[in-house]
């Protein structure tokens, strides 16, 4: 941290040679002080504004602390917290630096760095009108900030800025940026600076093709409208005939975005309707409540999150994995009661354990609701924040992608149980015809019960992958159900393959005709399509064959 | 022996409803808020009626009988905003509040004949008819059912839920209907004509369940019982099951629609919330845990459960959920008779008292 | 000609079900199917009253062709179908049950204004009589033995008076009393309908095949002939053997 | 026999008619106002179903309220009775219990709902029957009922100073505004309110973008997208009308397809301090949300009320405990009951006509700063504020408004004729053009 800070007062400094007169006049330092202890509100406005108009870089590390809100004192002296290392007891403590008039870093007599908590510190509260107060200046303040989301904000900036060497000044960062993306955007800015001045349409041109290639956010725009208010004729033309290719792989790209995004809702509605589909499938139970099991899932991650930092200290991302089998877990325990107390009765009777189990969605949603209260959401682990970048304009994000991965596990994994094993054949076979294979020995009580763990298990573990996308509230199993259901009755009743294939077939659907229409549209047409496809398959894509199974 | 047993019950209810009720009303015994309550029970019963029809009788699991609930609603709903508009008659124009609110400019063309009563009544009884027989037609034919059907018509339900909560459909949004002010000239808020519509609505309940014992007594019931038990020897017998199924399908949500005619002037708001899955699954519940496939049990399953409902809300503001919900898993688990097999059973415990207590669990089948 | 069918066939996931090349049925011939397991025999039921569509064929009833229409349309035309697993309406009265099959207008209006006469009281215990339920007329249907729900079912049948009855092995679950029984009044029918009857009980096929016997196998038709002719014939014979049927040791 | 059946008949027929008039009977039973030692009032939020996310809170606050209130001594040397139901989000449910508090259990006013389809059922009811409803939440005006006192703000009180502020140079100067709603009056009104205000200020059309979701929207992938293509280009925010449930996935989605506060931040007006409570804010930290009151005011007043619903909380055992949080519609649920305590005290009577034109004026040490109610239109004068999310929660003041802003029912920029008056005029009047 320390060399980062030194690095960036040096680039600052590198920066601005040439430009201004250098030089830490006296005047500054009252400056400084007028901040930090204020004679009156209007006393640190105008100090502020005073520096930003100097604009000498020895204050900048000052006045980047001041904007990042990280300014506090030491000892009178200003300072602001690096890096934050985390103690024994859980306590976190921080490098500190001195901003003014040197920035260099706080340390202790035996010269190793100075860690301090920030409660230690006296916080210098400064307000949002006087911060923005240096918007002319943040540009150059950010230009060299370690964090290339800032660099990037920085580099934006500067294209509407007022001052005549800013080429030259983002060319000469532009040489230090290492970051990719950051590198690009400054690029584009840089591009469209100079493609605005150029003057002859050779220059002009190379200067489109240089933005094409570079290919960054907002190329599309900046073309539109150079070949819209440009000032050479010929380079316009040329612009306007990219910004047609532009489109056109947009248009693409967006398709590519539909696709995933399609895939990604499958994914979801996959994962549901699978315990749906395998509980359905077995005992021909519509059960209302799974959705409630689903919340079960989601509030055992939450449980295991609070378990992990709150009791055992552990601030990591390790508690998602563990959530994930515990999550499975307990929604299948939850799911064993619920057989053994309720559904066990009701084999024979499938339509009573649909009111059976809307009973149950109502008590369990109630139990959430008073347990829990009312809204509580689990921090979704680090490594899935964001997302992958295929190409600009195009980014997957990671819990998605995570959850299509998820999908594809646990499938596979629920095929190979059910074809691959004996306890399968065993749950396939009762599925097919319960007194014959109770005859040939097969303990079909046992079968049910772990049947019905298996498919609450795996919409516990739905739950558990949705607390990535939506908060974790008592009455969250209703939002997908009815589309679940709607899946399941597609894809054929109890069929695997089937929920797959029309989980991705719905998922797709639905977002791709929310791109043309607006969302509630696209699902009344999802259910006139999928009436009509019932039409023709009125027992969903795979059918059970055959002469007996007709009747 | 059936016949008395069957006249004694209807007695009892009549008196019951008709006269101690409304009596204790005009006495001030019964406040105003028991009587619309009982009111819009009564509007709920009648709709039960039509799911029993539908489920208990023929075996057609549906769960959207709560959108035709809405349709009848909603259509009398719109007579009154547009009377009430016609009369505040603000800034001349005939256009309901919320339209006016939300820039909408001319009165939509859907909302033009909703003018006059006599056409308010019949579409609203024509729509849900012609829906049903529309969305019917396509799903009997391709022989959906069972779950699919429960599951196909849960999911209309909720598209048309989603598509009354848009303000494009131009119905009022998550907001709905509200605001009645006045019915055929009679204002909605005065007592007498809450009395009016309570006596109303009791008056057609006793005549849709009337109407209904007639059509499931009839062949045409039996053939109704033939298609639940087997669909296909019904048609190796020569009926066409379609068109009965579809004529009950139309049955059962003409009488949803009435239901929901009277229920709007008596709450006072009509909105989609009333039409979602929720509300339909609801229905079923009624008549799962009144007595499925008994008129009397769908009627008694409507009554106690939403009584149930309002009063538990009030004096268990925070645990009646529980309550409810124990209450349906026990009575389907114990009770697969619902309410009406409860009393049998319990009638049964009594012993001698048996004989004057099953009169209430009669079967339909002799 | 009652019935004439060419070229039928049908496969279930690539298996050939049935693909039987000609038959032909009489006016008032009763015609017994015997066939080894899986032979296509409730498959060719199946088709002729409109349950399975087949690939392709032909099949003329009274030189009217029957595919392509609806159950109900081939109920009126005149055929009956009474079904292996009986198929009767558990919660109705023997009576309703019978009184739902009788001959009438079947329209919803008609039913709706319905209403019982003499006459058809009258018919409904005549039938009731001959299948031995006159006594159980106001039990539940539900409630009745397996033996009776069979000849339940046959009432069902011929109350409807159809031409053709399609017979799928009546006698099982009979005693042997009630199949000779069955066999008796199966004989008295034919003497008015034609009557198509499926059977593995080689007994009650003896006491009922006055006419042709048909032997289906794998789908094919393996003979056709009198009851004696087929007893003997060593192909027949062989295709039981091969399925190691316990059905031989009757035969 | 025949006796004794005629007596069983009668004793089910005595049994049921005491049973069926139970839920009435028993308000009925209850001591008349002004016989005994307490006052009752009516509590009518949503303990269960799709709103008791938000509803709870304010049932606890107003249950808080009248526990200093009784420890105080009371209102008129009574004690206050709170009367709690449940109407379970069920919006006919709303007008039942609305009807049975008012005409079963007689109270003297009611604090409740939150939804507008939620007052909207419930107005017609209190309109008939002479009753008080403290309505405690922002709400899309257009509305001027006798019956109801607005203690939430109009849209001027929180729509127009956010929009001011974002087109501002301090706000940041944005020049592209994505309004983006769930699909109720709320968010409709309040956009068209914005889109009125911001072409009134010259921004160009296609520079407005309206859009809504459903209620309970959990996948915005598709809508983020396209956010993310109308801010390409720079100085875009988006204004977020988003209710309840679906703001967490719409932040997530946003922070996760790359967009953030400093490209192009939410201005939200929808999200409080309640819904923040324990959610992961990673994901809205920097965004900006405007109100009336914030958790985070500095004055003392409002840290003893954070400290005291806290107390609250914890002694009685509610979810959350003292780790729970306060907001803009818990303060003002909170200020209701004081408010009409205060106008109680002040008519001498808990009569509803005499009570209504005490609160006409009416001035409250709120735990907001001193606040002033209406001379006029029920609404309550307060100041406006635009917080921005910290990590853990909580928003960071980062502008107030001058002295309080007055409530416009009918806002100026869309209902221009419109006025609301309940001393001169009875409610809604059309101002006459001259």
């Amino acid at each position: 941290m320390n060399c980062t800070i030194k690095m960036w007062l040096g680039i600052c400094l590198c920066l601005f040679i040439g430009k201004r007169a250098s030089g830490q006049s006296d005047s500054t330092s009252i400056y400084v002080g007028h901040i930090l202890y204020p004679s009156s509100d209007s006393a640190r406005i105008t100090a502020l504004q005073k520096l930003v108009k100097h604009g000498e870089p020895s204050t900048f590390p000052f006045l980047a602390a001041i904007n990042e809100k990280k300014i506090f004192l030491l000892d009178g002296q200003p300072v602001t917290t690096g890096s934050a290392q985390q103690l024994a007891d859980g306590s976190e403590v921080f490098e500190i630096f001195y901003l003014y008039p040197k920035s260099q870093a706080v340390l202790n007599s035996d010269g190793t760095p100075k860690l301090l908590p920030v409660s230690s510190l006296e916080k210098i509260d400064i307000s949002r009108s006087d911060r923005l107060s240096m918007a002319p200046i943040l540009p150059y303040l950010n230009l060299a900030n370690p964090d290339p989301k800032k660099r990037i904000i920085a580099y934006g900036q500067l294209l509407t800025s007022s001052d005549s060497s800013k080429i030259n000044v983002l060319s000469g960062a532009l040489n230090l940026e290492k970051d990719k993306e950051a590198l690009t955007a400054g690029k584009e800015i840089l591009f469209q600076l100079k493609l605005e001045q150029a003057k002859s349409e050779t220059v002009a041109k190379a200067y489109v093709d240089s933005l094409d290639s570079n290919w960054g956010e907002n190329v599309t725009l900046i073309l539109k409208d150079y070949s819209v208010s440009g000032k050479l004729e010929g380079a316009k033309k040329y612009a306007a005939g990219k910004v047609t290719d532009l489109e056109s792989l947009q248009g693409r790209i967006q398709k590519a975005q539909n696709l995933f995004s399609g895939i990604s809702l499958g994914s979801i509605l996959i994962l549901i309707a699978l315990g749906l589909a395998i509980v359905y499938g077995l005992a021909g139970i519509i059960n209302m409540a799974h959705g409630e099991f689903l919340m079960i899932g989601a509030y055992s991650t939450f449980c295991v999150q609070k378990l992990f930092i709150d009791i055992l200290g552990i601030k990591s991302d390790l508690f998602f994995f563990v959530s994930l089998p515990v999550s499975f877990i307990i929604a299948g325990i939850f799911g064993l009661i619920l057989e053994r107390l309720v559904i066990r009765h009701l084999y024979s009777r499938p339509l009573e354990s649909l009111l059976a189990t809307w009973g149950v969605s109502l008590i369990m949603v109630q139990l959430a609701r008073s347990i829990f209260g009312d809204l509580t959401a689990v921090k979704a682990p680090s490594f899935l924040a964001g997302g992958y970048q295929v190409m600009p304009h195009l980014i997957l994000p990671y819990n998605r992608l995570f959850i299509i991965g998820l999908t594809i596990i646990v499938v596979s994994l629920t095929y190979l149980m059910l074809y691959r094993s004996r306890l399968g054949i065993q749950i396939r076979a009762v599925t097919q015809n319960r007194s014959m294979s109770a005859c040939l020995g097969v303990e079909t009580r046992k079968v049910d019960a772990i049947t019905f763990f298996l498919g609450s298990g795996l919409a516990g573990l739905a739950g558990c992958a949705m607390t990535l996308i939506g908060n974790v509230v008592p009455d969250m199993g209703q939002t997908y159900i009815v589309d679940s259901f709607l899946v399941v009755v597609t894809g054929g009743v109890g069929k695997i393959a089937g929920a797959i294939l029309s989980g991705l077939g719905i998922g797709f659907l639905t977002k791709v005709l929310e791109s043309f229409y607006e969302a509630v549209y696209g699902k009344v047409l999802i259910l006139a399509l999928i009436v009509i496809f019932l039409q023709f398959k009125p027992r969903g894509l795979f059918p059970d064959k055959g002469r007996i199974a007709e009747d | 022996m059936e016949k008395t047993k069957d006249f004694r019950l209807y007695l009892a209810f009549i008196i019951l409803f008709a006269i101690l009720l409304p009596l204790g009303n005009l006495m001030g015994f019964v406040s105003n808020n028991t009587i619309s309550l009982w009111g819009r029970y009564f509007c709920f019963a009648i709709a039960a009626l039509g799911v029993d029809l539908i489920w208990g009788y023929t075996g057609i699991l549906s769960m959207c009988q709560a959108f035709f609930f809405c349709l009848g609603g909603y259509s009398v709903a719109m007579h009154i905003v547009m009377k009430g508009a016609t009369a505040s008659g603000t800034s001349g124009s005939a256009i309901p509040d919320f339209m006016v609110w939300n820039q909408i400019n001319a009165l939509p063309f859907f909302w033009v004949p909703f003018q006059s009563f006599g056409l308010a009544l019949i579409l609203g009884l024509l729509i849900p008819a012609a829906f049903a027989f529309v969305f019917g037609y396509f799903i009997f034919r391709s022989r959906i059912k069972g779950v699919y059907m429960a599951i196909i018509t849960q999911a209309l339900a909720l598209a048309m839920w989603l598509l009354f909560l848009r303000n494009e459909t131009m119905l009022g949004g998550t907001n709905g209907l509200t605001d009645f002010k006045s019915l055929l000239g009679l204002s909605l808020s005065s007592p007498g004509v809450k009395l009016g519509l309570y006596l109303f609505s009791l008056a057609g309940l006793c005549g849709t369940y009337f109407f209904s014992k007639k059509l499931v007594d009839s062949k045409f019931g039996k053939v109704l019982q033939a298609i639940r038990d087997s669909e296909s020897r019904t048609s190796y017998t020569a009926y066409r099951i379609l068109d009965y199924k579809l004529a009950i399908f139309i049955v059962g949500a003409l009488l949803a629609a009435f239901a929901g005619m009277l229920y709007a002037p008596q709450t006072g708001i009509i909105t989609p919330g009333r039409m979602d899955v929720r509300a339909s699954v609801e229905m079923v519940m009624w008549v799962a845990l009144g007595g499925r496939g008994k008129l009397k049990g769908a009627i008694l399953g409507a009554l106690v459960v939403n009584f149930l409902y309002s009063i538990c809300t009030s004096l268990f503001p925070d645990s009646w959920l529980f309550i409810l919900g124990f209450l349906f898993v026990i009575t389907v688990l114990y009770f697969d008779k619902g309410f009406l097999g409860m009393i049998e059973k319990i009638g049964g415990g009594i012993g001698k008292k048996k004989n004057k207590i099953t009169e209430v669990a009669e079967q339909q089948v002799v | 000609m009652l019935l004439t069918v060419n070229e039928l066939s049908v496969s279930f996931g690539g298996v050939h079900a049935l693909d039987l090349s000609h038959f032909e049925l009489n006016d008032k011939e009763l015609r017994v199917i015997i066939g080894p397991n899986g032979a296509g025999k409730s498959t060719f039921l199946d088709i002729l009253c409109g349950k399975t569509k087949p690939d392709s064929g032909q099949v003329l009833y009274n030189d009217i062709p029957v595919l392509g229409k609806t159950e109900v349309e081939i109920a009126n035309l005149g055929i009956g179908r009474k079904f292996q697993k009986p198929s009767v309406f558990p919660s109705l009265t023997v009576f309703d049950n019978m009184l739902l099959a009788l001959k009438m207008k079947k329209s919803i209006f008609a039913s709706l204004f319905f209403k019982p006469t003499e006459e058809i009281d009258v018919r409904i215990r005549q039938v009731a009589v001959k299948v031995g339920l006159d006594k159980e007329l106001k039990k539940i249907a539900g409630e009745l033995s397996h033996g009776q729900k069979q000849w339940l079912e046959i009432a069902i049948v011929v109350l409807q008076d159809p031409k053709l009855m399609l017979i799928d092995e009546p006698a099982a679950g009979m005693s042997d009393e009630e199949t000779e029984k069955t066999g008796e009044l199966l004989l008295e029918l034919s003497k008015h309908h034609g009557i198509i009857v499926i059977e593995h009980d080689m007994k009650f096929v003896e006491q009922i095949a006055k006419d042709l016997v048909t032997v289906l196998v794998r789908g094919k038709l393996l003979v056709e002939g009198s009851f004696s002719q087929v007893r003997n014939d060593q192909r027949v014979i062989d295709s039981y053997l091969g399925r190691a049927n316990v059905q031989l040791e009757n035969f | 026999m025949k006796i004794l059946q005629t007596r069983y008949w009668g004793m089910i027929m005595l049994a049921m008619v005491a049973a069926l008039t139970g839920c009435g009977g028993s308000g009925s039973s209850d001591k008349k106002e002004g016989e005994g030692e307490t006052v009752k009032i009516g509590i009518l939020h949503s303990l269960s179903g799709t709103m008791a996310i938000s509803e709870v809170s304010l049932k606890d606050v107003v249950l808080m309220a009248v526990d200093e209130i009784n420890a105080k001594g009371g209102v008129l040397g009574k004690k206050i009775e709170p009367v709690i139901v449940d109407p379970a989000s069920d919006w006919d449910l709303f007008a039942e219990k609305a009807k049975e508090l008012l005409l079963d259990k007689k109270v003297s006013a009611v604090f409740g709902c939150w939804t507008s389809v939620s007052r909207k059922s419930v107005l017609p009811v209190f309109e008939e029957n002479n009753g008080l409803l403290f309505y405690p939440v922002q709400y899309e005006g257009e509305e001027c009922s006798t019956s109801v006192i607005y203690t939430g703000a109009t849209p001027n009180q929180q729509l127009i100073p956010a929009a001011e502020y974002m087109m501002s140079a301090e706000g940041g100067a944005y020049k592209k505004f994505y309004l983006l709603g769930t699909d109720y009056v709320f968010p409709r009104t309040a956009n068209k309110i914005l889109k009125a205000f911001l072409l009134s200020k010259g921004v160009p059309k296609e520079n407005i973008v309206e859009e809504y979701t459903p209620f309970h929207h959990q996948d915005y992938q598709t809508i983020v997208s396209k956010i993310k293509q109308f801010a390409a280009g720079g100085k875009a925010c988006v204004l977020s009308t988003i209710n309840g449930d679906s703001n967490v996935p719409f932040y997530k989605e946003f922070a996760n397809q790359g967009l953030s506060a400093a490209t192009c931040p939410i201005m939200a007006f929808s999200v409080a301090e309640d819904e923040l409570r324990a959610t992961d804010t990673e994901f809205l930290v920097g965004h900006l949300a405007a109100w009336n009151y914030f958790q985070s005011s500095e004055s003392a007043e409002n840290k003893k009320f954070v400290e005291d619903f806290r107390a609250f909380c914890k002694k009685n055992n509610l979810p959350g405990g003292d780790k729970r949080v306060t907001d803009d519609p818990i303060c003002w649920a909170y200020t209701g009951v004081y408010l009409w305590a205060k106008a109680a005290e002040k008519a001498g009577s808990f009569e509803v006509s005499k009570v209504r034109p005490a609160l006409y004026g009416l001035e409250f040490d709120s735990p907001d700063g001193v606040v002033k109610m209406d001379t006029k239109n029920h609404h309550l004068a307060k100041p406006v504020m635009i917080g921005e999310i910290k990590p853990d929660g909580q928003f960071d003041i980062i502008w107030k408004s001058n002295g309080l802003v007055n409530p416009e029912p009918w806002s100026k920029l869309t209902s221009p004729d419109k006025d609301c008056d309940h001393v001169a005029h009875g409610g809604t009047y059309t101002l006459t053009k001259k």
